[in-house]
């Protein structure tokens, strides 16, 4: 389903992305795991039309969507959940979720079920619908990001680090909603620190250390590999 | 939380307590406490989104605690302003790199010696032979701290232009023009790799040995345990553990910071297999 | 006290169409960060192109009316395509939208001049409503009503659009963080050129109520609404266009009774003495909490 | 153009150089300020009236308008240094409109709207040229001394200068005072040449044409805004004859343009710099010493 090819990208004077090969078949729940400043929010961010990539292509169902705005990526059926939950703060909870019909993908009708799943799946976010982002915990945030992503029926779903900075406690709602949405037949490139948590979710991973892709494989065969501990320790 | 004794001797440099801060309804920091001793290299720990860099910024000014203080040699400086903070010696590098547009490496260090030169305007424009001395000794000084921090580049370069590593260096070096006593450094090895990392571990020392007490949020573990006589993992706002670095890595709540508990991990793969299997995937 | 009375009728109407400018200035303040200074042209635009609708082609006044609005708005997206889109794309920070605008005000009050010519002149004798209305002793005239009657119809339409709908909703998305409101597709382009014919278009109605209320049309209209909607947006703030509007229409009030009663010369300088006022010791306005600018 | 009518451009280009390095003194400290208009129009009516009824030495009016400007700086940059950017901008725009207002109705000072005449002492090349000299040198000893290094510092980052211990509001306060004495000094010399002031004579225009000249010139180097004055008044007379009434939609035009595609302007220190570093790169400098002893990119004077 998506596709990236020699993927390279660079904030000024650093490669923060270099060649990166990386495939995410449909229905697939894939890991990219590595240290802080390994380059994978930069890799997410060149995929979804944040970051201009110096070179190399990302294709979504054979669609070359290399360089498009963002916008347009989520149009083409990418959505992404960003790190530090990336809501709109002066708007409702509902509001954030309705914004999603921007997204061109979805009718009327679409829209209505899909507002209905979401409140179902993130019952909290139903109680608070008329609070401002704001206002809400970094849990709530975080599963209303989820939520507006979810809103734009996405192909593929980016996930950039979904723990980060939240308590247990809600790190469990979250990854078991991902488990759900994984069951459901979502396809997911999940970014993650917490390796435990990515390993014990995916199907695929992908370590990556200094900008660079350093090994991939299944969840058992990464778990051994000792390579991999060292690449998470920076 | 746990911890290991601190060497009583020596006096406390910094003394972070209770403090906390919300933004919205995220609580950043929460109820964090850290004392630091003169002359020791502390370091602050966690996965990203943890807090580190919230409480650095307290300390240096930028952002007032909802509660808690934080004292300075002694001296209250909670909600101090920045420069004020600054002027108690208290110096600091960031985490995206922040140079000046448009000024080389010399210029760059130069403009950190403000608080230590005494011309004034009309010395500048009398062309006085004190300010004559001083523009001098200021260049000279901050030469030797670029050569000092390792840059190799010319020092009339842009300093934008620099390598990364040299960058970072330079940051180190302008913070250092402010003559500090304490040094806030915020991820220092960044985008460094190992041989770079260990030369910036090295300068470390050699600041702790010249007296120094410094802070630094850091990545990468090696250098944390090579360098670091005590450090402080936080998680979601909150400290895990403090302590000497080897012992608070073992902990297990740190490792799970880090990479995620394994009981829940089991836990999701168990829900997940549970529901796999009656559906048939 | 009919005196007094009449005068107020006055100044509400006149601050009417301060309040009108006002509005459109702060939205693009407050929406996108930009403190235009050539928002005064937009309403001379709009006023000299009803001007020569009705006199040129006899066009009737509604009409003129209409396609004065929408050729202002349009000045306003050109602007924003020309000057402001290029500075935002590279990230230019603060100062070059003003300068820019300032570029983009040189331009236009020029050829406005080079349009209009150096004097004044008016809608010919019976091209646009001026029968006035007596209404227990005082005077209105059909102008002041317009005027009235647009501000309340703007600020209530803008009002109710920005925070009821979904339109409104991506305009503040964006307003506040770009990136969030692009990660679930929203061209914040589209809603940015939006906002821009939307500010510029009231401006052009303020501009062309401006010109009917004094019967005059000149290349330097939109200057002096420039100031009065300018020292509206201060002190009313501009987190909320109602606040903006309230206080246009309140130095419209204090500029009448002040020539009624002070000294007609000072008028001006009362406005702006308020303005300093304000700005000095509640830089956040009077309505507006204090609300960081989109850098 | 003839010659007479090109000396007369130029010296008004000479005193717009002075106030555009008044808009770049504040600016400098991160500060956008059309207030030295303000100042200019105080400097310049207390000129026009002190010398009307007292009588009064060049020399001495022009220390009046200097110290005046200066003062006034001082108080403005008291009350209003704390503002937001676009609210401080908005301020001394405000400050030039109500100097307006004030010249109209202060009859009895200022001539009210038919203005009043000055005295044309200080209107000679001498005069001008002297008082530029002394700006150059006044601007090119505080860059690279301790309040120009602070000052960049400031514009360029005002959070990470006040780590260095710097205080934004301190540095910029002295940006207002030179910023004053130069708007004040200028204000005097556009009377002397002008030998006639009026309300209109210290209004926005005067504001705009200045900073657009600072901007054209470049606003990261104190010569940048001499550089500027002098392109920016002669342009419009140039283009006077070919472009007509139309000839200010250049200086529009070319305000857009320069602040998307040059926006560090004509006199570009960094470019220059980067311009060097690049050719160092494929020329190692031992090899061409003599590159980068001719750097016109070193503002340090020091010995």
């Amino acid at each position: 389903m998506l596709h990236v090819s020699r993927l390279c990208a660079a904030h000024g004077a650093v490669q923060a992305v270099r060649e990166v090969d990386l495939e995410v078949p449909a229905g697939d729940l894939v890991a990219l795991i590595g240290a802080n400043g390994a380059g994978k929010t930069t890799t997410l961010h060149a995929i979804a039309g944040l970051h201009k990539p110096a070179s190399g292509s990302v294709r979504v169902g054979g669609r070359d969507i290399t360089g498009w705005p963002c916008h347009k990526v989520v149009r083409s059926g990418v959505a992404m959940v960003a790190e530090g939950r990336r809501i709109a703060p002066p708007l409702t909870v509902h509001e954030n979720l309705e914004l999603a019909v921007y997204s061109g993908r979805t009718t009327k009708q679409q829209q209505k079920d899909g507002l209905a799943r979401v409140y179902d799946l993130f019952p909290r976010l139903a109680d608070r619908r008329d609070q401002l982002a704001a206002s809400m915990s970094g849990g709530e945030q975080q599963m209303l990001a989820f939520g507006r992503a979810l809103m734009t029926r996405p192909d593929v779903l980016l996930l950039d680090e979904p723990s980060m900075g939240l308590a247990p406690s809600i790190v469990d709602v979250l990854f078991e909603t991902i488990t759900t949405l994984h069951e459901s037949g979502a396809t997911i490139l999940l970014v993650e620190q917490n390796a435990e948590l990515a390993l014990a979710v995916s199907d695929h991973v992908y370590v990556m250390q200094r900008g660079r892709i350093v090994s991939h494989g299944d969840p058992d065969e990464m778990r051994s590999e000792p390579e991999v501990m060292t690449a998470l320790f920076g | 939380m746990s911890g290991t004794s601190e060497p009583a001797a020596t006096a406390t440099a910094v003394d972070i307590s209770h403090l906390t801060k919300s933004f919205g309804g995220l609580t950043a920091v929460d109820d964090v406490t850290v004392r630091v001793p003169e002359g020791q290299i502390h370091g602050i720990l966690g996965p990203n989104g943890a807090g580190k860099t919230t409480v650095l910024n307290m300390v240096s000014g930028f952002i007032v605690p909802d509660s808690g203080s934080i004292q300075v040699f002694g001296e209250d400086l909670t909600g101090a302003k920045p420069f004020h903070v600054a002027q108690r010696g208290v110096a600091r590098t960031y985490q995206n790199i922040r140079l000046f547009a448009g000024m080389t490496v010399l210029e760059t260090v130069s403009a950190g010696a403000y608080a230590q030169r005494s011309s004034t305007i009309l010395g500048a424009l009398a062309l006085s032979p004190s300010e004559r001395r001083e523009r001098r000794e200021v260049r000279e000084r901050a030469a030797a701290l670029v050569e000092q921090v390792g840059v190799r580049a010319d020092h009339d370069a842009l300093a934008e232009t620099l390598s990364y590593g040299d960058q970072r260096r330079v940051e180190i070096a302008r913070a250092l023009a402010t003559d500090p006593q304490v040094l806030l450094l915020d991820e220092p090895t960044a985008g460094m790799n190992d041989a770079e990392s260990d030369q910036v571990g090295q300068l470390l020392l050699g600041l702790r040995e010249a007296g120094l007490t410094l802070i630094l949020i850091e990545h990468n573990m090696r250098l944390v345990e090579e360098f670091c006589e005590s450090v402080t993992v936080m998680n979601s706002g909150a400290v895990l553990a403090q302590g000497a670095p080897t012992w608070c890595l073992e902990q297990d709540d740190v490792k799970e910071a880090y990479f995620g508990k394994r009981s829940d991990a089991a836990r999701v793969a168990t829900l997940r297999r549970a529901r796999r299997s009656p559906g048939g995937a | 006290m009919q005196l007094l009375a009449q005068q107020l009728v006055n100044g509400v109407a006149l601050g009417s169409i301060y309040a009108l400018f006002a509005v459109g200035f702060a939205l693009i303040l407050a929406k996108m960060g930009i403190l235009n200074v050539a928002h005064g042209t937009f309403a001379t635009g709009g006023a000299l192109a009803s001007y020569w609708l009705v006199f040129e082609h006899g066009f009737s006044f509604w009409v003129a009316l209409a396609v004065g609005v929408v050729f202002a708005g349009a000045l306003g997206v050109l602007a924003d395509l020309v000057a402001f889109e290029p500075l935002r794309r590279r990230n230019a920070g603060v100062f070059a939208p003003i300068i820019a605008s300032i570029g983009v005000w040189i331009v236009l009050l020029t050829l406005a001049e080079a349009f209009a010519g150096p004097s004044a002149v008016s809608y010919p004798a019976g091209s646009v409503p001026s029968e006035p209305l007596r209404f227990a002793g005082l005077i209105v005239l059909p102008a002041q009503v317009i005027s009235l009657v647009a501000l309340v119809v703007v600020v209530t339409a803008v009002h109710l659009l920005l925070t009821r709908t979904r339109f409104g909703a991506a305009v503040r998305a964006v307003a506040v963080d770009t990136r969030s409101a692009t990660i679930v597709g929203v061209n914040s382009r589209n809603v940015l050129i939006a906002v821009a014919f939307m500010a510029a278009a009231i401006a052009g109605l303020a501009g062309v109520l401006g010109a009917l209320s004094d019967n005059n049309v000149s290349a330097t209209i939109g200057e002096a609404l420039l100031l009065k909607g300018f020292a509206a947006v201060v002190v009313g703030g501009y987190g909320d266009i109602r606040g903006a509007a309230l206080v246009g229409v309140a130095i419209g009030v204090l500029e009448v009774m002040s020539s009624q009663y002070i000294s007609s010369g000072f008028r001006d300088a009362i406005t702006f003495g308020v303005l300093l006022v304000v700005l000095v010791l509640r830089p956040q306005g009077l309505f507006g909490e204090r609300q960081l600018v989109r850098a | 153009m003839s010659t007479t009518a090109l000396l007369t451009t130029l010296q008004f280009a000479g005193v717009n150089a002075l106030f555009a390095l008044a808009i770049y003194a504040s600016l400098w400290t991160g500060v956008l300020s059309l207030a030295p208009v303000f100042f200019g129009a105080v400097s310049a009516f207390t000129f026009g009236y002190v010398a009307g009824t007292l009588g009064l030495s060049p020399a001495l009016a022009l220390v009046v308008g200097l110290v005046l400007g200066a003062a006034l700086g001082a108080v403005t940059a008291a009350l209003i240094i704390r503002l937001d950017s676009h609210y401080l901008a908005m301020a001394t725009i405000a400050m030039v409109l109500i100097g307006r207002v004030l010249i109209i109705n202060l009859v009895e000072y200022t001539g009210g709207p038919s203005g009043t005449l000055v005295p044309g002492e200080l209107g000679t090349w001498l005069w001008l040229i002297g008082s530029l000299v002394v700006a150059g040198y006044v601007m090119s000893r505080l860059s690279g001394s301790r309040f120009g290094l602070a000052a960049d510092a400031v514009r360029e980052d005002p959070a990470v200068a006040q780590t260095l211990a710097i205080s934004p509001r301190r540095i910029q306060f002295v940006g207002f005072v030179i910023s004053g004495a130069l708007g004040g000094t200028a204000g005097v010399f556009q009377a002397s040449f002008l030998q006639y002031i009026g309300p209109d004579t210290f209004y926005t225009h005067l504001g705009f044409v200045t900073l657009a000249a600072v901007v054209l010139g470049g606003a990261f180097h104190w010569a940048g805004p001499i550089v500027g004055a002098i392109v920016f008044t002669i342009l419009p007379e140039l283009l006077r004859e070919p472009m007509g009434e139309y000839d200010r939609v250049v200086t529009g035009v070319a305000l857009i343009l320069i602040i998307i595609y040059m926006p560090r302007g004509l006199v570009d220190v960094r470019r220059l710099r980067l311009l060097r570093t690049r050719g160092r790169r494929r020329t190692p400098a031992d090899e061409d010493p003599s590159r980068t002893g001719s750097t016109p990119a070193t503002v340090e004077v020091a010995p």
